[in-house]
Order: C-alpha cells, then structure tokens, then sequence
C-alpha cells in the first residue's frame, strides 16, 4: 500500500491483469504505457509484454480500428482494452454500440466481451475550446443497451475499477479524466483489487442535501464541502463510480434521509446522466426536491474567462446547496 | 511490359482457349510489380473493363461479366483442386448443395407463406462458390466473419441445418435461441463469428481474432467476407491498412455481385473492379471467377499460406452473381429457380448467370476429371436433401422462446430490469 | 390541403424548400426521392433537381461520407440534407457531434449550419433484431451541444418540421420512424409551412395524467386513450415533437394541473430522453408524481413473443396510468 | 518499362544533376500507367525506400530524406513558377515571411511567459512552402479545410495577422472572438474553413464545399489539407474515393512530416510513402519536394486546372519537417530556430532539415533567376516583421470578451439557458 501516481496505479493494474491473462491486448494510439512509481520502479509493458499483446510504439490514427479490432479480439474470447486519448472524438461509438454492446444478444448468448474502452476525457480548461474540452460523454455510452460505464475519480478507484471491467465478460467503457488526477490521493495497493462494477460511495455522511457528482465534477465539489460545512449545511455526498449499473440503492437510502438531491457535472445539461440519476430518484422517492447544475449546452470555449464562468464549481454549488436548502 | 486492354469476357475467352487457371489477376510483391501476376503462370493483367465506373450502367451490362460456361479443367487452379483428397472434394459438394437446397426451401417456405415466417432473409443461391471454396482451404478452427449474406458461409464451415434452420423459425433450440434470425446466425464453436446486420462489420472482427491467433501463436487465420457495396464502409480500408501494416493474417474476401440492394456498383466504384482500392498496399490480390470453386480455393490457398506464414493479409475478388432479390423473394416462385422481373435488372441477365450455375459446373467439372462419379454425387445430393428436409422439421417441431428471456442474454451475469412494465423490482417500491 | 402518404408529404416539403433555396442538397445513399400522390402525381427529386443536387442513383454505402459532405456544404453556407436508412447506424455521429454541432461556436459565430440529418429509424418489430429494431437513438443526439432534434409522429408534423429544420441555421437531427406512418394521418396542406422548432402539442387534454410520448410510442398511446377514458382517466397526453429545445412552459403547465406523470418511450430506459423530461418537470414542479416506462437496455430481439413482451404497449401503458393514479 | 529502385537521396541526386524539376513522382491516367509519370517531363518511378514501412526506423532517420540544398533553377517546375508576374512572387515570398515571422513572434511570447498566454499552439515552422505554394495557385475564393497545424495556411490564403494574434491571446477582436484559439483559427470570408481540433476533419469539408461549388457551377476547388498521421483517418479513403467517383473538384494536399506527434510515420504507414494508398484510384498524384515552393505550386496548378476542368480529385503528397515538437515549445528557445533534445528525433536531424528551409531556398531561387532584387526581397521582410509586430500590439490591446458571451455563438438565434447556476429562468421558477 503506497502513494503512488494516478498513471502508475493504472498502469499497474492493468500489468496484473496482462500477467494473469496471458492472451490480455492493451492498444492505444500514442499515449505509451510506461510509468514510474516515487520509488523508482518503471513500468514498461511494451518491454514486458511485446509489441503484439500492445502495440509497440503506437498505432496510426484510426480510432475506430483500434476499437473494432480489440472489439474483435474480445468477441474470439480474449481481454481486449483500449486506450483512446482524450481527444473527445466518438470515432469509436458506433462500433461499440452495434457490434460490443449487442453481439451477445444477437448471437443468444455465445458471444463474449471482455472488452474495455479506456477514454481519455476532454477537460473544462481553457485554451483547447471546442473538440478538446469535451465531458459528459458517459451519457451516450450509458444508453447503449450492453455496455457498462465507470467514471472514477481518484486513484483508488481508477485502478480498481480498471481491473474489474478487465475482468467482466460484458463491454466497459471507463473514462479517464484528468482533472481528478492531481490533489490528494488516498493509497492504493500494490496488489490486484476489485472496485465492484454497480458500487457508488458515500463520500461524506450528512442529512440535510444529498449531493451526487462523478469524474470531474467530484473536483469542484470537493472544494464546495468545507464551505458548506462552515455554513452549517451537512451534506451527504455520493460518488457512484458507476453510471450503468447505476447503484440505485445506495442513492435511494440517502436521499430518503435528506429529501434534498443536488447533482453537480460537467457534462452538456440536456439529457446529461444527472438527469437520469434525478428521474431514478424521483421514480423511487417521490416529492424530494430535486436539481441539477451541469455545464451548459455549449461547445467548451477557448477563452478562460468564459470557460470559467460556464463551469459549476465551488460557488456555484454552495449557492444552489443554499438555495435548494431554502426553497 | 506491355499493357493489354481487354474486356473481361475477351480475357476469359483468352484464358479458356490457353487452358488457363480461371484466377484472371495475381498481383503480389513490391509496388514496382505494378499489376502483372508476378505469382500465377497464367495471369493475365487487368482488364480495363471491370463493372466500376460505368456510370451509364444499365440493367443487363452484367451479362458482359459471364464466366464461360465450363470450370477450366487445366490450369493451375484446377490443378490445385484436383490435389485434394476424394473424400475432401466430396464434401465440397456435399456443402455446396446443403446450402442450395437448404436456401431453397427456406425460399419455398416464404413464399408459400404457411409456417408464418417473418423476418429478413438475403438469400446467397448463385455464389456457393466463394463460401466452399474459402472454406475448403480453411482448417475448422480458423474464423470467419460473415455478411447479411452469410447463410452460405455458415454451411461451407459445417453449420448445422437443424439450428439454422430453428433459427430462421425464431426457436429457443435455433443457433441464437431466437434472438437472432437469418441476419445474425452465428456459431462460436466453430470459429464462425456470425452474420451481421452492420454492413462492413466483418474487417474488424476478423481482424481481432486474427491478432488473438497471433498473440496465442496459434497460426489460425481469419477471413472477413463483404459485398461490393461493402467496400466503401469506412472500415474496409482502415482494416487492410492496419492488417498490412502489422502483417496480421487476415483474409479480404470481396463477393463481387455487381450491386448493393439496387445500385449498381458501377456507379458507386470508381475503379473498375474493388482490389483496385487497395492496389497501393504491397500485399497479393487476387481477383477471380467468383463462380469457379477451383480458382476461389487456389486463390485462399495462397492467401492462407500467405498468412501462415507470417506474411500479413491478402485480398481476394470473386466476381459473381445473387440469383434472388436483395432481400426476401420477390419475383421468386416455390419450385422455380431465380427472381425475375425485378426492376434493377434483367431478367435475361438472371437466366444467364443461372447458366453459369456454380454447382453444375462443379459437377461437370468432377465428372470430367473423373474424380467422383455421377452415382456417387447423386448420393451427396440425396443425402443433402434429407438433412435439409430434417432440419425444417427440427425447426417446425421446436418450442418459441419463453417471452420473458427478452431481458436475458444481453449481460453475461443475469437479466436487465424490466423497466417496460411499471411494477418492477428496485423501481417505484414507494 | 388533402390526404396524403407520408412520404409524399415530407419529399413534397423537401421539394418545395429545393425549389426555394436553389443551391440546397439532398443526399441519401439508396432510398431514392421519388414518391406519388393518391391522385397520380409523381414526385421525382431526382428528375426535378438532377443527380449533382440529389444523390442520382445512390450513393456509396458509406453514411460518414455522406453526413460528413452535407456537413461541408453548409458549412459553406447552402442548405444541405442527408437522408440515412433505418439501419440505427452511427457512423455519422462523430462528424455531427465534433463538426456540425460545434462549428458555429468554435469560429466565433462565422460557421453557419444549415444541415439536416433525416435519420430513418428503426422499429421494436419482430424478426429483424439488434441492429435493425433500434429506436431512441434521439437521447445520444440531444445531449450534443449545437444539435436540434426533431421527431415528427405524423404526416402533417413529419412535413411541417422538415421544412423549419431545412430553414433553420443550426444542424437539426430529424427522426423518421416507420411506425408512425401508417394508420390514420392528418390532412397535410399542399403550400409549404412550418411546424415550429421548439413547440410540442397537446394532443387530448385531461386532467388525472400528463401522458407524454414521443415518435413510435405514440402509436402505443394512441390505442391505449379510448381504453383509458372508458376506465374514467382524463389523460393529458402531449407530443413534444421537438425534443431540443424542450418546450418545457407546455408541459409544465400540464402536470401543475395534473401532478402526475408517466414517459412511454421505445427508447433504451437508462438515460433515455424520458429521463430528461422527467429531470426537467421535476426541477420546476416539486412534488409531482412521475414514472417512465421503457423499452428495456436489451437490444431488440428477433422472436416476436419477446419483442411484444418487451414493448411498453398499450396494456402496459393502462396499467401503468392506474397505478400511478392509485400510488 | 524497367523499375528503377533507388533511394530518394540518390533519387534526388540523379533530378539534381540532371536539372530535373523537385517534381519527383506523379502518376495520372488510367491504372495501366502503374508509377510511371506520365504528366512530367522529368519523373521518374516511384523510390522503393520511401519512409513508410521501415519498422525499425530510428530518430535520425529523416536525414535520409533529405531535399537538396538548392530549389533547382531549371526544369519543368521552376519554369512554371518563373512564368508568374513579379507581383504575385514576392507575394509568395511576403506570405511566406509573415507566415515563419509571425509564428516565430508567437514561440517567444510563449517561451518568455509574460503575456500569459495558453492553449496549444503547434507551429508550422519549416513548411510554408507547401502553404505558399499550394495558395499561389488558387483563387481568393476558393476553399480550404485546415489542419490543427494551420498558421501557415491562413497567412497564405491572406489571413488578417492582427485577428490572428488577437485569437491567439482570446481575445474579442480576435477571429473567432476568443472561443477558438490556435487550433481554430477561421476565415469563412476568405474561403478558409478553419483549423481544426479533429485529424481527419478537413476531407468533407473541403469535399462539402467543393460539391457546392458544383452545384452553384463557379468552378471553385477545394483543398484539403491534412498530415501523414491523419491519413489513417477512416475519412480519408472514404473522401477521395467519393470525390474520384463524383468528380468533385477537391485537391488533397498531403504534408507528409515524417511523425505524428512522437510516432514516426515509418511505423503506422504500411506504404514507402502515403500517395500509395490511393494509387488505385485513377487520378493524378503527385509527390513533391515539400520545401520547394516551385514544385508544389506546379503541382497544385496541374491539380487545379484539373479540377476545374471537371476531372475531379488530385492527391498531392510534399515530404517536408518541422522545425518544432507537435504542440508547444519543447526544446525551443526564444530567438533561436528549432527545437533541440526532443527525444524521438535527433538534432542533427532537425538542423539539416533546417539548412533546407524552404525560404531560404525560394529566395535563393528568386535572386539566381533574378527575378526579384535583394533590395526589393529585403524590404518584403521588413514589412513582414513590422506587421507581425503590430498584430502583437493589437492583440495585447484588445479586450477579453465578456465571459457571459460563454452561451452565445452555438445556435443562430440567441443564447442557450446559463445551466450551471440553480437561478437561471425557465427552471425552478416554483
Ligand atoms: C452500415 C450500413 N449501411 C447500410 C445498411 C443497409 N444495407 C444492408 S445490406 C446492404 C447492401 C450490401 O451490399 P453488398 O455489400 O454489395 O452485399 P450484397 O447484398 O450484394 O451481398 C445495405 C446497403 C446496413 N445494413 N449497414
Ligand atoms: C481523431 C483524432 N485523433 C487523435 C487526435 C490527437 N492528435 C492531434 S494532432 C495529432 C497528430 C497528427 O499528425 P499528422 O497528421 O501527421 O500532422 P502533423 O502534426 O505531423 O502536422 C494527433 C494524433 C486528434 N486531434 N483527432
Ligand atoms: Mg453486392
Ligand atoms: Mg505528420
């Protein structure tokens, strides 16, 4: 058990899994898998695995073969991940949602899919605009009928997660933004672990709000807590790790308690997943008070100043937790 | 090199009367071989009257694309057939007519209209050639993946007819449990990696099991079959070229039937034929009589030695015909063979290229060599149709799958919720 | 104004906006754009406006190709419409998402996007299955940013949205399902005109239920109505027609009276548009009762025993309205 | 026809010595003329030891690419050029400055740091002969799709430098009023359809517009420009193949840098060069000296009259370098050329290229042809810095846009809802 950088803690994961599995692909474009731990230790699985179980010094730019092909790897029976960069292209969606999420089904049952699509995602950061500050994308995998979602947001979970979507026999896309990467991390073990596919968490206990958040929304939430806590707000806020399967119950249980629910992200408001996690709820627990605050719908833009007022952080939060406490 | 410029025809009657292979185009090596057959003794160089780019196609210009009546019984590719084993040559047969005759009463069976089937179904009746002879140079734990098109393929690689023919009735004993229907039938076991309802579908799934094989150095290969029209799927090139790049063991099977649903390929191809897009990457294509299971294995033969050993992909051609619509059996008849009075095409075309039936000429072509006799073949043919007859019954006799398994089979750990009803469990319980 | 086919409605309006705007395009890979009028009158698009402004005999089977050039002819400023087959593919997702629904923004205002995707979809029918019985594919297209989606559930709707999506500057997605187009249809005026982006219709108004359905689930609603008024339940039931922009005032204003509301969708359940429209009432109207009902995340399979079990129909649409009267 | 297999040093050693044009490769024709150029009076077959394919390609290896040190003065590429007006050749070596100029006065504000600058910039340094040249031979109101590396071809088709380096800062006044950036630089006005965040993304662009063009009957092209890396985008094949099949007037500009990003070409191009790929399609390609400002500006033209004859596509393939990492500055020093210590080249590599610059080698040019004095080219550079001096000027003296425009600029008619705050009208009025 170390501290030890994001990368390396999923670097390391994925190593476990490829020397269990020993017919385990990993491809990815350009981004090389290698990593060194604060002792020193590097992480190469080019130079451990060869170039065929990876793909050596990367692959051409074609986002939708390297999924198609692990796609296909993984329907002949063997683990096959992916790592496309944080380009927020979606190249790759249609192959996923007609061939990974369906061949099962289509085919009664004797087609598998240890497959894994590690997505790199785009950031609410000035100075990419556009194509390259894309979040939210989870929405549209999540309404693919086959396929699960991950959206871990620390190093913890990113490495437990990974290896259990390797080891799950249906189709996993897991995003991987960097805006969770830097800040605190709590420790992560050097042996192999599951993060159980469908397992939220409570991150911090409290009766008054439910406050829901994922990836990279858990960032500006986190700045809002102490603030809140200071206002004498107690909120209780859930991470759920999954999108799909969704922890319902977990979710269920706290707002219950609080009879408040705010969701909190990053992604595009209309038909983001925080509509989806409010529709459960109300489903389930009728007459909470219900919102949402969640990027607009706007292409990210270039200038800082912009993007800074287009995102939903710490103020933001604290002034709608006052307000939905109020209303 | 001298250059020669002659329509297909011309060029088959050429190789006919110089006893040549029917693979009509072999290019293999570096870009400098340009187009000349650096591989086969007889290729000729590509005729500049392939089907593409005739903008002012018209129904019936297919007629310009007719094999010659008989398969060549010299030649190199007919040397290569006539090496194998009796039993082997044999059950070639054996499949081709499983898969005629099983179509053939599936066709029945639509248009009587009585079982109440329903469904698509693309029949593949007039290109049995291309599937048996692929997978005649195929060992049994090799993968394909198949088209819309595909019940051919599926027979060529030993599919049961019971659980096709369950399957096409949508019954829990069908090769999919009655999830899939013709378009999707699929047999893992057997390394058949199944139809597929996405035209162009089949690059990538072949090319995946095929970097298995290659990660498990297992030596299999994998064949990704497509139409002409399948060939401008975004995927087609993106899989040759990363195949060509990473030498993986892949096998391009284009089943050149001159159109897709009804728009004929010549005006959607600008080149004259499809191994032309591809004519840039420096592996062997071979484009040959789609109709003549001789030439379709020797080309695959060479492709799957390619592979074997290392070698990366190949691209094979087989010019052909689809005797039925696109899609179910309009201007079909129970008992008759063909669809006639279509729109798109003419029907002297049909009645033409029925002519160059794949499986007569295979025949003639057995019987010629004297490889298997007649009674023998009759045999095959009696016993093909038992087996078709036994799996309709199979599949009339089966039971329909229990409703409720619609939220099956979707995840591998049990069911989905059944959010269509208002009352389901983890929902509404307040 | 006369009763006329579907398909001849919508080829009428798409005629008439080719004859306004003489640069507009019409691209589509097979379905030709020829259809005739119960009085004889041939519509021939091709004929009318030649191969170079339609596709002629077809285009390639490539649908990237296709959306991805009516994408470049707007952007350089003419009308242009795509029409794909009901084949629930998606390749052309990733050029609408990055390109046609970014452009504007990302050049500051100078890219405009007159571009309509005139997407066939496809139908909870029997024996096609997986790939070909898609339906809801509007919940991956609304949560792009710059995107409009329209889906139209009748003739008189299905011409009137065309015409204001090809007139609008910005890229409309526009839903075209098969099953909506049988069965009795309004009468449908031979002028141009238009339904307007953004305004949904009360179709039967109630005051028990908001019903709210879209596209091929109102085929459902439909014979689900007389059953529901013979059991004494005054439903409201609204088409929104367009799903973004939402008119949200419309629907609001029905469940403040009714404070009940059930979503009928054929689309996947998690993170369906449903979801969305049950997010947004929620927010402004606290309180309110509100379920969904929804084609499960399985792809549709072949056998027409579990199709019919799997589609939220009529008797499920009844049961559903009195148990959530009863909760 | 015999096949010469050299490499393109000694390729380009044998056109040197001979007087040949820098045209090196262009094929045109029916598929029968293989690699000969049957366009250009100099060309020769294509070399065998173009930088694709070479799997154990290692950093240093770009040097064996190298152009000659001088354009050549004769030949059929240098005559071209020559014949253009005094005007329009100082025009290309003024564009070319502004161009080399403008970007170097951005490398060190962002090396200094002290305006604050942020977001990617990727600089063209080191190509802007494929830019000029391409440019010089269109119409101002022909169109162009760019690349993310694409400074150079906006300054080229004309670009306003003061909106340039106002985008560049965010600001208001800049091209697209501080939302884009670097990477989406755009002129609509002047036919340029922008830079862009998506590899691939300028195929249909160019493609869209240039159909347009069809159907208005104004006989404007389109160029789409794109890197060796984004050859693989699946949209290439599926463009050029739709463009040679529809004859749309598109000219596909190829600026082959030999990597993308880190990864050399050599490995992810399965062909020697990336022309290849497309060679079975019957339209011309041309592989030029990408640093000969002559070679691709007689190039384009060919491709262009080509395409306003209704002929359709050309493929232009220019072997060029930069100067600089993909993105940003690594390596890089303020004034000083060239990034040093990058770790998958070396720098021995990056100066030789840099002793090919393409200006220095176009002014050479012009003063041994004696076209332009040195007096006269002296002056062009003179008004090149001080224009890019007075864009800096004008950037830093803009205002930022007001960060509430945040929701405006994605639809036509007004602002989206401001979601991010709980208040926003429309929701929660309850
Ligand atoms: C991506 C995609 N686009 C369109 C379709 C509709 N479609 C089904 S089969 C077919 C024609 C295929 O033609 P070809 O590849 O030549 O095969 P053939 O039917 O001639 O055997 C089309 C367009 C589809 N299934 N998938
Ligand atoms: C579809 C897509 N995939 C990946 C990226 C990330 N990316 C940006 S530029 C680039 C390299 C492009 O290389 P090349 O086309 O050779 O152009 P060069 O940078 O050499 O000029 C990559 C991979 C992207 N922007 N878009
Ligand atoms: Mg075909
Ligand atoms: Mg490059």
């Amino acid at each position: 058990m170390a501290r030890k950088p994001y990368a390396y803690a999923q670097l390391e994961g994925v190593a476990q899994e490829m020397r269990r599995a020993n017919d385990m692909v990993f491809f990815y474009e350009y981004e090389k898998p290698v990593a060194t731990s604060p002792t020193g230790e590097v992480l190469d699985l080019v130079k451990e695995f060869g170039p065929v179980r990876t793909s050596g010094r990367g692959w051409a730019i074609d986002e939708t073969w390297l999924v198609g092909a692990a796609v296909g790897v993984a329907a002949a029976g063997s683990p096959a991940l992916v790592r496309l960069p944080a380009m927020t292209t979606i190249f790759a969606i249609e192959y996923i949602y007609n061939q990974a999420g369906k061949l099962r089904s289509m085919t009664g049952g004797q087609a598998s899919m240890p497959f894994v699509l590690w997505q790199g995602g785009g950031g609410r950061t000035k100075g990419s605009a556009g194509q390259h500050t894309e979040v939210g994308q989870e929405a549209l995998y999540a309404n693919l009928p086959g396929v699960k979602v991950v959206v871990p947001s620390n190093a913890y979970d990113a490495k437990g997660l990974l290896i259990a979507a390797l080891r799950d026999p249906d189709p996993v896309v897991y995003f991987d933004y960097s805006e969770v990467k830097s800040g605190e991390q709590p420790d992560v073990p050097d042996e192999a672990y599951e993060v159980p596919l469908g397992k939220g968490v409570v991150r911090q206990t409290g009766k008054d709000l439910t406050l829901v958040a994922w990836a990279p929304a858990t960032v500006d939430v986190k700045r809002a807590l102490p603030e809140l806590a200071k206002m004498g707000i107690s909120v209780e806020f859930i991470d759920p790790r999954t999108l799909k399967p969704l922890d319902l119950d977990l979710l269920v249980t706290s707002v219950k308690k609080t009879r408040r629910l705010l969701v909190v992200e990053h992604g595009h408001y209309t038909n983001s997943f925080g509509s989806h996690v409010i529709a459960e709820l109300v489903q389930v627990v009728p007459g909470i008070k219900a919102r949402k605050i969640a990027f607009p719908d706007v292409p990210g833009p270039g200038a800082g100043g912009m993007m800074s007022w287009l995102r939903p952080d710490a103020p933001k939060i604290i002034d709608a937790a006052q307000r939905i406490l109020r209303a | 090199m001298s250059t020669q410029r002659i329509d297909r025809r011309t060029l088959i009657g050429i190789m006919g009367s110089a006893g040549a292979s029917s693979v009509v185009f072999s290019s293999c090596g570096n870009a400098n071989a340009g187009l000349t057959g650096a591989r086969w003794e007889k290729s000729i160089s590509l005729a500049t009257s392939g089907p593409g780019g005739n903008r002012d196609w018209q129904p019936g210009d297919a007629l310009k694309f007719l094999p010659p009546e008989k398969i060549p019984t010299s030649g190199k590719a007919s040397d290569i057939l006539a090496a194998l084993t009796k039993e082997k040559l044999s059950l070639i047969y054996e499949r081709m007519n499983a898969s005629r005759k099983w179509e053939n009463a599936m066709k029945d069976l639509f248009v009587a209209g009585k079982d109440g089937l329903y469904g698509s179904f693309h029949t593949y009746i007039g290109e049995e050639a291309i599937a048996c002879g692929v997978m005649a140079a195929l060992n049994d734990d090799d993968y394909i993946a198949s088209t819309h098109r595909g019940h051919g393929h599926l027979i060529a690689k030993g599919g049961d007819l019971n659980k096709m023919a369950a399957e096409i009735f949508f019954k829990e004993t069908g090769y999919n449990k009655g999830y899939g229907g013709s378009m999707h039938i699929t047999d893992m076991a057997k390394g058949i990696m199944g139809m597929n309802g996405i035209v162009g579908a089949s690059f990538y799934l072949a090319a995946g099991a095929a970097i298995r094989a290659q990660v498990r150095g297992t030596k299999q290969v994998g064949v990704a079959f497509f139409g002409d029209g399948a060939a401008a799927s975004p995927y087609y090139f993106s899989a040759i070229r990363s195949c060509t790049n990473h030498k993986i063991p892949v096998i391009f099977v284009n089943e050149n039937n001159f159109q897709y649903m009804g728009v004929p390929m010549a005006s959607v191809v600008p080149t004259k034929y499809i191994s032309e897009y591809t004519r840039g990457l420096d592996i062997p294509h071979h484009l040959v009589d789609g109709n003549d299971v001789a030439a379709v294995y020797a080309a695959t033969k060479e492709a799957v030695e390619w592979a074997r050993a290392g070698k990366g992909p190949s691209m094979i051609e087989g010019i052909t015909y689809r005797w039925y619509d696109h899609s179910g059996f309009a201007g079909g008849r129970v008992g008759a063979d063909g669809a006639m009075g279509l729109p798109y095409r003419s029907d002297e075309e049909v009645r033409q290229w029925m002519s160059r039936d794949p499986i007569s000429r295979y025949k003639a072509w057995l019987l010629e060599k004297g490889l298997v006799t007649a009674a023998e073949l009759g045999r095959i043919e009696a016993a093909s149709q038992s087996a078709v007859d036994a799996s309709i019954n199979f599949a009339r006799q089966s039971k329909d799958p229990d409703p409720a398994q619609g939220v099956h089979n979707t995840h591998a750990g049990g069911p989905v919720a059944a959010t269509q009803f208002y009352n389901r469990s983890g929902i509404g319980a307040s």
